[in-house]
């Protein structure tokens, strides 16, 4: 609970906002015991955006809540801004893949987009007002006052997020944040996250199944290998910002790093697989 | 699988997959168990013992003075009968088993009017004045109307606890059922899974843990009502010796009794949690 | 499915849980089914009513000892009119709330506790489970003794009667709470109790509110068999032991029966009312 | 809670007492809503208690067990019991004391009843059977056991259970019970409604002017206010005698103070209420309770009397 | 309740399956009353796979839920081989979106699988095997016996759809079935269905967001317009089956189709979108 993400990222790009030093997590115990992460190690710079792919049940899901202060983990440390996590850090948001279980069903969904909010200073015409800019961004204002199952799968997950970005995180944590969402408003989505993230300073860890997605986004993707999850590679993508859902996804190097991303994926975590380019 | 990346950690770190099971070990762990289990009770006892030992009213007997009472009371019975006296068989033996039968037909009833209740809106809409005009009625009140109509035997008395505990699991069970989340319901239509089955299936297993929270409740209920039900036209019973001990100022009597309350309702509620652990296992590891 | 139709408040008013299944297809319009549930409701009142008056009349007993159910109504009504009966009725009524507000105060949090912390739960396991077989009635002796006086000594045996239910409702709704809830609210750094205080109590409430329910009615079952039973009290229950003991009041002893019924039925519609009102969100999040 | 044990000698002689000082203005009396009421009823309609400065809040009672309870627990500061229930409290060491005999069997009062078709002629047929009454292990079950034991019958095949006045007559016509104790309107009832047949008088016979009753005080409180038990003493002693004599007064108080109609009147006799505290009467009962083998120690019913002022 | 999807598609092709007419559904009254589908009619012949895409909201659940006699719509009609619909139809199965809350927390997975088995004549032993060969399909056999909440989400995702395929269904409703399974699986998966449709004659509704999706798996893709949904287009396509993930998705008829598909999308619904190419 110690640990806070400073309001602005004064220090140098060496410095490491996030530091995983050699994670493992073991599930359970004795015969059903789970290995989900194995030495798991990786750094991540201030304002970086990271996406995280790897095949279902790789543990990314787990890794998050680890990074979360959620769960500790069975051996390794996590430190934010060289502070060991023993908490949930101040200043995090995260986007649950399990989204629809992750609303409150007797608030209505604006009232569950301000929850968070009474944390900070923020008066109530204050909470309400950032509630409806976000819920706005995400296409739902005009749902404010309904509840959470009124809506559709996707407008719910759309909700989750609009909790996340109003509570203006320094560090965004999002599980296949877009998994229920329209095309097209997955693109709006994109573009809507990368623009905050610029405008709020944020750094973003972002896990999704969509290769196309992690490259479009990322500043960097992180390839996990089948169970128990290690790194297969850091991928870096250093294709300038802005980047535009059409012209950037037709440029050779997009195209090329998505290559990369797939056939890793594919060969399951197989060095090989990924060096063979 | 991909064992190119895995560092030899196994061997050095069997992590907590490998509980100690020392001798020393396992039974450092009991008497800890044993001590968080039962400390504040022994804790609460001792002081009950020092503060009944130190005043000298008649109304407060010392712990040990009820627990000698008890053994003699309860174990001082011919070998033949296993030591249990006539009140232990007589009196305890009989309410016991007007308790347990009137129970179990209570939870039967309440689980079925209850499931029953939370599935459709129109029986709901039917009985809901009524169920709660019924249940409104104190049972002690009723009581007459029972001896009236069933008479003065067990009968009425496994009627009158089944009767009152039915509302404590019917409750719990109708708004267990009623919370069941739709999707789940949905399934079991969608693939047509018969209505036995999905009120075995689905229904019965979502709604457990509220039907044994009710059926705890119900538990507590049916040793107060067996108790009250002994309170007229008896001859025999718990209710009945602890009532007649208290007119007649048996003060050490009463509180015998009252503990022998205590152990069985103690005894019956460890057999339902252990039931309940075995049902609901999938429920606690969920929530962890 | 009749839910689909139904504008969200007025659902919420009506009834727990949508139909399910088989009836109703294609809904109804909200006042019909207002309309409907009132009906209903009074049509199962009467059908009891009915089966009261025909047993009654069959002559399993003399009229003298158990008078036709009209008979008992009409002596309801002049007993509502006595003014020592609407005195007992207060009476009784403050017993009641006073003891089910101080169970409630006891009880939830102490449930919130045990719910979260299984140690805590572990630890006071074998004291709770040793007090709550005791019959509160055989506490009676006891605890005029030592309380003396006719309200807090019936404070006491509601509170050790109505505690339960709410405890272990609390405690059961408290584990049912979904994780997913619950780390949500971690994850934007709430504090365990802000996670307790916004998270698990408004999840747990409406099984919370279920145990309320059960224990007023255990409330008023305890508040009445100390009224019948004890010499001191004063009550409804009182108002039909004195009836009974003369033994020509046949009718003032049901009438007063019913009558605590029917004061007993009002609290539970009140508190049924108040549960839909407060925790409707809980049975309509079905489609 | 009270301390004192009540084989202690008596509390203070009657002399040094002045009922015209009680220590209590209001007295908070449990007692049966039946003709044992009437003289207590009487005593604040023509004025007794007022002439002592005194006044009575009635508690009504079930059982005279409850009455005891209450008395124990501060509840009330007098109340009504058998002599039954007294002796097997002051027994188990609670504090109480005696003080004014309240009323002793008349014939007609009280009386064991049984259906015509019950095939209970007498007592012998007793045996085996089950019958009701309003408390066990007071004078009503023992004077029964007594009468069998008389006529050398065996009491412990009578089964008896516990069932308040009001519901006897119903409880015999379902069959609950085969006999039942009962008095005033549950007589009139099982007798008009059941044509029930008598098959012990609780005041006839060997029970005639058997002492039921009387008024009873924690010792405790006798000890702390000599001149209210003294007040209350001298207004039921007046109330009792008054009342003895004055059949309109009773008449009256019985319809008006407790609804009892000219019917239930007609059949319930006035009680013989002594305007003395004669505890050599009251022994009997302790005789009885020792010959019975429900105390198993002769009993000094002397050590439980507080004598009565003679300044009234 | 009385309709039964036949055991073999015998009727000729012109004979719908499923013919769908004038469907409006509206939840809520009055002020909150929400118009979801407006008029929507479409047939579905035996064997086909149809795919429905259209924006987050727009009524694609709530469709599958009429279609499968779990809801009642307010207006229109939908029949089965002729006979209306009045309940959920014999030989049917669905994969539902909210997939978490669609398997029975206390039941391992294999239990889960085989939970609607009952209803078949199988007898216990082949149920498992069945229940086993499907989790093998989706490649959770060695987890067995897990239960849900021990598995990731997309191995929920998994367990959810081999519950369905277990079933063998004659008509098969799948509500995004694949939103949180990684690419590679997902391939797997789409490839899987499409095996089976012709290995057991199913007939398939298939929604997704994924527009190349749509289009390889689907023998026409309806598009729903924004909501109150309506049908704005439907595209046939006729590319030749067996199809392949590599070799399909490059062939110019694919590459056309899915940018018709994106279009009509992206415009919202407006037929002008969808026409102007
Ligand atoms: N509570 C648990 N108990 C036991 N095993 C678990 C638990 N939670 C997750 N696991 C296992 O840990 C592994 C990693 O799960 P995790 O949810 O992190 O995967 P994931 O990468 O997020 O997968 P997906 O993409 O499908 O969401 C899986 O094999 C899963 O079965
Ligand atoms: N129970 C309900 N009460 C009121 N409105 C509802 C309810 N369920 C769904 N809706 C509304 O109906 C519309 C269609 O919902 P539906 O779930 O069918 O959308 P969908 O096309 O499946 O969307 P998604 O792709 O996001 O899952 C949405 O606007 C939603 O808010
Ligand atoms: O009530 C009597 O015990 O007399
Ligand atoms: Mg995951
Ligand atoms: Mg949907």
């Amino acid at each position: 609970m110690s640990v806070t993400v400073p309001m602005t990222a004064t220090r140098s790009a060496v410095d490491a906002m996030l530091q995983v030093e050699g994670i493992t997590h073991v599930y359970g115990q004795g015969a059903t015991a789970h290995r989900a992460i194995e030495n798991l190690s990786f750094t991540v710079g201030p304002r970086e955006f990271v996406s995280i792919v790897g095949p279902s049940g790789a543990g990314k899901t787990t890794l998050l809540r680890i990074l979360s202060g959620l769960l500790t983990p069975t051996e390794g440390t996590v430190s934010l801004v060289g502070e060991p996590v023993d908490g949930v850090p101040e200043g995090m948001a995260m986007v649950f893949q399990d989204y629809s279980r992750s609303l409150l069903p007797w608030l209505s969904i604006e009232k569950n987009v301000m929850f968070p909010l009474t944390r900070t200073e923020a008066g109530r015409d204050e909470r309400r007002r950032i509630a409806r800019e976000s819920l706005e961004a995400v296409g739902l204002a005009d749902r404010h006052d309904r509840y959470p199952w009124q809506l559709s799968g996707g407008m719910q997950q759309r909700v989750a997020i609009a909790r996340a970005l109003a509570y203006r995180p320094r560090l965004l944590l999002m599980d296949e944040p877009f998994a229920s969402v329209d095309a097209q408003t997955r693109s709006d989505l994109e573009d809507l996250v990368l623009s905050l993230r610029d405008r709020y300073d944020m750094t973003i860890l972002f896990v999704t199944h969509d290769i196309d997605e992690s490259v479009y986004l990322a500043d960097r993707v992180l390839v996990l290998s089948r169970p128990p999850a290690h790194l297969v590679e850091e991928i870096p993508v250093p294709i300038p910002h802005p980047r535009d859902q059409i012209t950037t996804k037709e440029t050779d190097e997009f195209v090329d790093l998505r290559g990369r991303v797939a056939r890793l994926i594919r060969s399951g975590g197989q060095p090989d697989g990924g060096g063979s380019r | 699988m991909t064992t190119t990346e895995i560092r030899t950690t196994d061997a050095a770190n069997p992590g907590p997959a490998a509980p100690g099971k020392g001798g020393l070990r396992g039974t450092a762990r009991l008497s800890k168990r044993l001590a968080v289990d039962f400390g504040a009770l022994v804790v609460l006892v001792a002081l009950w013992q020092l503060a009944t030992s130190a005043a000298t009213t008649p109304f407060f007997p010392t712990p040990l003075e009820i627990v000698e009472n008890f053994g003699k009371m309860f174990f001082t019975g011919p070998p033949e009968h296993l030591f249990l006296t006539d009140a232990a068989t007589g009196d305890v033996f009989a309410s016991l088993w007007r308790m347990l039968l009137g129970y179990a037909i209570g939870c039967a009833w309440g689980i079925i009017v209850g499931t029953l209740l939370g599935r459709s809106r129109a029986a709901r809409e039917y009985t809901d004045p009524v169920v709660e005009l019924l249940r409104s009625i104190p049972a002690t009140a009723s009581l007459p109307l029972f001896i009236l109509v069933l008479g003065g035997g067990d009968f009425m008395r496994v009627a009158f606890i089944a009767w009152g505990v039915s509302w404590f699991v019917l409750i719990n069970t109708a708004s267990g059922v009623a919370s069941i989340h739709a999707t789940m319901l949905a399934m079991g239509r969608a693939f047509r899974v018969s209505r036995v089955r999905q009120l075995f299936g689905i229904i019965l297993p979502a709604a457990m843990p509220k039907i044994l929270a009710g059926m705890r409740i119900g538990l507590t209920a049916a040793l107060i009502l067996v108790v009250t039900s002994e309170f007229m036209v008896a001859t025999n019973g718990i209710g009945f010796q602890l009532i007649q001990a208290q007119r007649r100022f048996q003060v050490l009597d009463m509180w015998t009794w009252m503990l022998l309350l205590a152990v069985l309702g103690y005894l019956l509620n460890t057999i339902l949690e252990v039931t309940e652990g075995r049902l609901l296992a999938w429920h606690r590891k969920a929530r962890d | 499915m009749t839910s689909d139709v139904q504008p969200v408040d007025a659902q919420r008013r009506l009834s727990r849980r949508p139909t399910p299944e088989g009836e109703g297809r294609g809904g109804r319009p909200t006042r019909t089914t207002r309309r409907s549930r009132l009906w209903r409701g009074v049509v199962g009142v009467l059908a009891l009513g009915l089966v009261l008056e025909f047993v009654t009349r069959i002559g399993l007993v003399s009229p003298t000892f158990l008078p036709p159910f009209t008979t008992i109504l009409g002596e309801a009504v002049d007993v509502v009119g006595r003014q020592d009966f609407q005195e007992a009725v207060l009476s009784t009524v403050v017993s009641w709330g006073a003891g089910l507000a101080l169970s409630a105060a006891v009880a939830i949090p102490l449930g919130v506790v045990l719910g979260l912390s299984q140690v805590s739960y572990r630890a006071t396991r074998a004291v709770l489970d040793l007090l709550r077989p005791i019959p509160p009635i055989a506490l009676i002796p006891l605890v005029i003794l030592v309380m003396g006086q006719g309200l807090e000594m019936k404070l006491v045996l509601v509170v050790f009667a109505a505690l339960w239910p709410i405890l272990f409702n609390t405690i059961s709704g408290v584990h049912d709470v979904d994780v997913k809830a619950k780390e949500m609210a971690r994850s934007f750094g709430f504090s365990r109790l802000a996670v307790i205080r916004r998270v698990v109590v408004p999840s747990a409430a409406p099984f919370i509110a279920t145990g309320v329910r059960l224990s007023s009615s255990i409330a008023l079952i305890v508040v009445i068999t100390v009224e019948l039973i004890a010499g001191g009290a004063s009550g409804m229950g009182t108002f039909v032991a004195e009836a009974r003991a003369v033994g020509n009041q046949t009718e003032v002893v049901y009438a007063g029966t019913l009558l605590i019924g029917v004061v007993g039925l009002v609290i539970n519609l009140l508190m049924g009312a108040a549960e839909r009102r407060f925790f409707g969100w809980h049975t309509t999040k079905d489609v | 809670g009270s301390s004192d044990d009540g084989a202690t000698a008596q509390a203070e002689g009657p002399s040094n007492r002045d009922p015209q000082a009680s220590e209590l203005e209001t007295f908070r009396v449990a007692n049966y809503r039946q003709n044992g009421a009437v003289p207590q009823l009487a005593a604040e309609r023509e004025g007794i208690t007022e002439e002592y400065g005194i006044s009575f809040e009635p508690q009504w009672i079930e059982s005279s067990a409850a009455g005891m309870a209450a008395l124990v627990g501060s509840e009330v500061d007098a109340t009504f019991s058998s002599y039954t229930g007294v002796i097997d409290a002051a027994r188990q060491g609670i504090g109480v004391r005696i003080v004014a005999e309240l009323f002793r069997e008349v014939p007609n009062s009280l009386t064991l009843e049984t259906l015509p078709d019950s095939g209970i002629e007498d007592l012998a047929d007793l045996e085996g059977k089950r019958v009701g009454v309003v408390a066990l292990n007071t004078s009503h079950d023992q004077r029964i056991n007594y009468a069998m034991l008389k006529e050398g019958l065996d009491p412990e095949t009578v089964e008896y259970v516990e069932l308040p006045f009001g519901e006897m007559g119903s409880s015999l016509e379902r069959g609950v019970i085969d006999a039942a104790v009962v008095t005033g309107t549950s007589l009139r009832n099982v007798r008009e409604t059941l044509s029930s047949r008598t098959v012990l008088d609780f005041g006839a016979g060997i029970f005639e002017e058997f002492p039921s009753g009387g008024w009873i005080m924690r010792s405790d409180f006798v000890d702390e206010n000599p001149n209210a038990v003294a007040a209350f003493q001298c207004t039921m002693i007046k109330a009792q005698s008054l009342v003895m004599g004055n059949q309109e007064l009773y008449d009256s108080v019985m319809q008006e103070e407790l609804g009892f109609d000219q019917e239930a009147l007609a059949i319930t006799p006035m009680l013989n209420h002594p305007t003395e505290l004669d505890a050599d009467g009251i022994q009997i009962v302790a005789d009885m309770m020792r010959e019975l083998g429900a105390i198993d120690e002769e009993f000094d019913v002397e050590s439980l009397v507080v004598p009565l002022p003679d300044n009234c």
